[in-house]
């Protein structure tokens, strides 16, 4: 019933399993191994392994306070880890390739939407791309707001304006901490449309709640859970993002999915 | 402050006040002249005046631009370098604590009677309250809006100017004020060091000579010129910090 | 005709009239006469002139005999040219309202004094012509403010105060002042008011010419002292006032009328009087502080 | 700065500078006298130096607690009331205006030469740049806690003493660092106008009997109380500020 | 499939629909009249007549930007309407008796957790109560990070935190604007049924993205959509909140909810 709703975009659930487009040319897997993290004496994360296939979306999920962020963090290079390792399959650093949203939307009060979307550009002092701005803008709706001031923004809109700067960036990787958390259905819907278009054939890491998210955008899904966190076997979803809600795959994923993040929060329990 | 006018409608009260202290406190000319006194002296003497504020005033705007500027340079140079920093800083506590009259000799000897040596003195008051002002804010910086820079390769120095800077101009428009209220004490205390002009030493050579009354006529146009000052400098930050919240 | 030379003097504190001849040298014409192109700068602080002038920057400098022998003694490389004025214009002021009225009344009272050192031991010998030490007087530091620390009542009388000027101020503030002369009590006789120049230039050609020019002008404004006087308010016309003009007129007796003669006795026993009281360490040679230029 | 004792180093650093300058630049003694002069003068003279050590230090630190609490005060009041603030912000600007070394001999005439004088001289100094940096960061409250504090039924005085108060000690420790640093110029211009103790008046009594070296040993005194402040000012701040984000 | 996984609270639907418990007895109705919003010329929504009725949960919903927190800000008293009237049905005054949760957590910096929570006594200068500001963070989860300070915490604990300061207020009126958005699934339904209990019988006025938790949680829901916003007619939902999201009536009301969604969104675009 719910679902019938989003009956926006059908699509034909591609042959290969999990495998859409292949990666961009440049865009490297990332691979974690034996990450550990700790505050002080308390133990956040320890043996991590991860494998951030490239080009493709990898959704993570998991109990509030378990160590998502921090783990985008420590991928975006912001942050040390207290242990492990992180690498890019091509051997380069990550860090000068990625584009990070965080979990606030960090606009810059003095400047436009639109200028905060070229932020990047503006930051490195590159050349600005205005064009390619208002076309974010407009994919997030906010085209009419370009030269509004964050404060006069919705909680939402400053969240799209975020989302447009981080797509405007253009980057083989790209790391998102629940960027749609404060949108409405209709519009979370849209963009994560939006994203998963621009961002197909990109290796992108994602912080998700919303179950139903991860599986319309994500090509593997893994929880992270207990203390100190592990990192459950990853679920494949089959078809391309975006895919339906109707899509029949992505509703056996999310039985699954929620299933897994049961076991996650009753063991923790 | 919503109206630039209205301190001058303070100094009015002032004026009243001071009057009523003249008159009814009993205070001797020498301890306090009494406004109407000042009043006939700034008449008579309107051209002799008008022609040392001119030297005075040049040399605040001059010390106000290079103090700001040194100031900002100190401030930005010690948050690009923590050694900097850590060297830094005490130099410039050491350089507010030295009293000026202990260095003249020096500040002369190196910079000669002119101009200089006042724009060096008036400098040197003026630099620190907003560097540290300003070294305060770059410091401050929300730390997310660095991390964002950070992932978005921005260099160190693009970090400094396009995100620290322009997050710590509240606090740099506090250093600014400050600055502009002492700009004029910086430039009196450089012509104390030795001048033949401005109003630092008319004031000087009139209490030299307890003439109080031309002290005080000096004093008063100083005043106006750094109300004036400031007036101009709060506007100009109101303009520029248009984003920063500010409820009163 | 030739360039004139440039010639750099440092006063000793304010434009006033003890420096009228300078002043009138310039009204006469004396400097161009001697080829000369003369600066007086006034410096805010009466210490920096020697020092600067030690270290080169001005050719000449006002400075008092006092002052000389110590900053011979700190190792400063400078003597006296000329005299400017040849006779005290110090002074030990109280006000009548005090009720002192001898040097011995001073006991247990507040005395202040702007150049330590100095003013502290014409004070010692002062006080002691009537048995008393310093260790009887409370000495404050008052920075020149004697006028307004003696009326305030914030001092008992003053050292540093001049005839011409603070006393004179005293009186047209319509107070009877009770002035204690110092070469009237324990003090030997002085110059107060000496060119300094530096030992490297002390053989320049062009002092020669400058004191000749001063001694023109002193002798000018001793025959024309209220022409000069229009000429010097018209120079500084914020110094045009009643105290000024009454200095003017007092100050004329007192400036030397041969700048360059030296009392070499003079000198002397003022060694003798600052070795004497602990303010020098040794007495220097006369001709090591002061010179009497040819002339 | 992570390390106190760090300025006492930079102090060794430019002692060693100073020493350079003082053999090889050829400045004569009475410029510049030379370290190894001025430490055998603070050793001859300990005593002397210690006692009227004391004398500055006290007035400096209650120059820096009366100016601290004034300029607090200022700012908490011009932030209780824009009445307040309007009127009372051009007199500040005016306070600041009026060169206190211009003022200082009617300052000693009006307050006597004891320890008053030089009291307000240094309040006078200090206040400003602590109440016109406080009053910043009253004002530049985050909204959103002013509107939640209001949804809470707080009175006026509670939002500004448990909201804006603590919000604005940044901008607080910015002003009182700031007037740290310059206290002891005020306390020392006190002491130059008159006096007959404390550091400013040995140094003023030094400098005119040419004893450059004993002027200088208590110019270094005086750095020293003035590093020694600074230090224990950004001790505290540092304590009291665990929550600001320091990003350097 | 989906709903079958939240079977931890069944209940019996009350039979009285959409009544459970009376209002407490000080909790008033709160009636919006004619309300009128405008930034400069641009009309963010005109006539608004909304009835909050008293001790039941009202939901709002409505796409980004609409000027659903705007309008909470003027029922908090927090915003001057540009025209209309807002009134207590008791005739006294709004703002003295609310608990307001804004779009940001806005936990003070220098407060340790415990002390974020117990603010409102703090503020007033009332006397404090520790006991039952732990109570909360226990029901929040966040009873071992009490004397953490703000900056040490995750974004779903800094919104727990939040949560726990608004029901340690215990006012009559309760404004919440998205406080479960930075929550995962599971730790979401536990904090929305702690509020359901903790403000049983109390007027509440709850801004929400998430249609099924609108439907868990709310006795009347309302979307707000349009240029300038309308409000659409009440929707009730059956049984008592919190609804187990097996409840059918539940499910019936998601959909009749999703259709007005759906309907304000096409119109709007
Ligand atoms: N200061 C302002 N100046 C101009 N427009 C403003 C200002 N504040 C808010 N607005 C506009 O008012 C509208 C409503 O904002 P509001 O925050 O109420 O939206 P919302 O419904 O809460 O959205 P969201 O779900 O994204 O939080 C937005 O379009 C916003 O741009
Ligand atoms: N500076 C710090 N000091 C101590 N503990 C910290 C610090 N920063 C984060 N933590 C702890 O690390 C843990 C992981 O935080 P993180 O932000 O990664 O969680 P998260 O999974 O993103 O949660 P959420 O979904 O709520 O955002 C939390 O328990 C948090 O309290
Ligand atoms: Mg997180
Ligand atoms: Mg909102």
């Amino acid at each position: 019933m719910l679902n019938t709703i989003f009956a926006s975009r059908p699509e034909e659930s591609s042959v290969r399993e999990n495998r859409c487009d292949g990666p961009m040319s440049d865009c490297p897997a990332i691979y974690i191994r034996d990450l550990k993290l700790a505050y002080g004496g308390h133990v956040i994360f320890e043996g991590l392994d991860l494998d951030i296939e490239a080009g493709r979306f990898t959704t993570l999920l998991g109990t509030s306070g378990v160590g998502k962020s921090s783990l985008l963090k420590i991928v975006a290079g912001l942050q040390a880890p207290t242990g492990g390792t992180i690498a890019a399959s091509d051997g380069k650093p990550i860090s000068h390739r990625i584009a990070y949203m965080g979990q606030q939307d960090l606009l810059f009060p003095w400047l436009s939407v639109v200028e905060n979307v070229m932020l990047g550009s503006r930051l490195r002092g590159d050349r600005r791309d205005p064009d390619r701005a208002m076309h974010m803008l407009e994919q997030v709706g906010l085209a009419d707001r370009r030269d509004a001031l964050p404060s006069q923004l919705s909680g939402g809109m400053r969240q799209r304006t975020a989302i447009a700067r981080t797509l405007y960036e253009s980057r083989p990787i790209v790391l998102m901490d629940e960027p749609f958390s404060a949108l409405d259905t209709f519009t979370r819907s849209k963009v994560q449309e939006l994203a998963a278009e621009t961002l197909a054939e990109r290796t992108v890491l994602l912080i998700t709640h919303d179950p139903l998210e991860a599986c319309r955008l994500g090509h593997r899904l893994f929880v992270l859970s207990g203390s100190p966190a592990k990192l459950s076997p990853p679920i494949s979803v089959p078809g391309c993002p975006p895919r339906s809600p109707e899509d029949l795959g992505l509703l056996e994923t999310q039985a699954e999915l929620m299933g897994t993040l049961l076991d996650a929060h009753t063991a923790a329990d | 402050m919503r109206n630039a006018t209205r301190p001058f409608v303070t100094a009015a009260v002032m004026i009243a006040l001071w009057w009523a202290i003249a008159h009814l406190s009993g205070l001797p000319d020498y301890m306090l002249p009494k406004p109407e006194e000042v009043a006939a002296i700034l008449q008579k003497k309107y051209a002799f005046l008008f022609e040392h504020t001119l030297v005075t005033v040049s040399e605040i705007l001059l010390g106000l631009l290079c103090g700001t500027a040194l100031g900002s340079l100190c401030a930005i140079l010690m948050m690009l370098s923590p050694v900097v920093q850590r060297w830094l800083s005490p130099i410039l506590v050491f350089s507010q604590a030295m009293p000026v009259f202990a260095i003249a000799p020096l500040l002369v000897l190196w910079f000669g009677f002119g101009m200089s040596s006042k724009i060096v003195m008036a400098v040197l008051i003026i630099f620190f309250p907003v560097a540290a002002a300003f070294y305060d804010g770059l410091r401050r910086t929300e730390p997310g809006w660095l991390e964002l820079a950070q992932t978005m390769n921005t260099s160190k120095l693009g970090i400094l100017l396009r995100v620290r800077l322009p997050a710590a101009l509240p606090a740099f428009g506090s250093g600014l004020r400050v600055a502009a209220a002492v700009a004029p004490i910086g430039a009196i205390v450089g012509e104390w060091v030795g001048s033949s002009a401005g109003l630092g030493y008319v004031m000087m050579n009139a209490n030299a000579q307890v003439r109080t009354d031309e002290m005080f006529a000096a004093l008063l146009i100083l005043s106006a010129v750094a109300l004036t000052l400031w007036a101009l400098v709060n506007l100009m930050l109101r303009r520029l910090l248009f984003w920063a919240p500010d409820s009163h | 005709a030739m360039a004139a030379d440039k010639v750099t003097v440092l006063l000793d504190w304010f434009v006033n009239p003890n420096q009228a001849p300078l002043f009138v040298a310039k009204y006469i014409g004396a400097y161009e006469k001697y080829g000369l192109d003369v600066e007086l700068i006034p410096p805010a602080d009466p210490n920096l002139p020697p020092r600067l002038l030690a270290a080169g920057k001005a050719d000449l400098a006002i400075s008092y005999q006092i002052q000389l022998s110590i900053l011979r003694d700190q190792g400063l490389p400078l003597k006296r040219v000329a005299t400017l004025i040849d006779t005290p214009l110090n002074s030990l002021t109280t006000i009548s309202s005090t009720g002192i009225e001898s040097l011995a009344d001073f006991k247990g009272k507040k005395i202040g004094v702007s150049i330590s050192g100095v003013e502290n031991a014409l004070v010692s010998a002062m006080i002691g012509t009537a048995g008393l030490s310093l260790d009887d007087v409370e000495l404050i530091n008052v920075n020149f403010q004697n006028v307004p620390a003696l009326m305030a009542k914030r001092v008992d009388g003053a050292i540093g105060s001049y005839r011409n000027f603070e006393v004179t101020e005293l009186k047209s503030r319509g107070l009877t002042p009770v002035v204690f002369y110092p070469e009237e009590n324990g003090v030997p006789i002085y110059d107060e008011l000496i060119v300094l120049a530096n030992d490297d230039n002390i053989d320049n050609p062009k002092i020669v010419r400058f004191v000749k020019a001063m001694q023109e002008a002193t002798i000018y404004l001793l025959n024309h002292p209220d022409e000069m006087w229009e000429a010097f308010i018209a120079e500084f016309p914020e110094l045009d006032n009643d105290l000024n003009k009454t200095a003017w007129q007092l100050t004329q007796p007192r400036y030397a009328k041969n700048p360059f003669l030296l009392d070499t006795q003079r000198y002397d026993e003022m060694q003798k009087f600052l070795v004497e009281k602990g303010v020098i360490d040794k007495p220097q040679k006369v001709e090591e502080i002061a010179v009497e230029l040819p002339h």
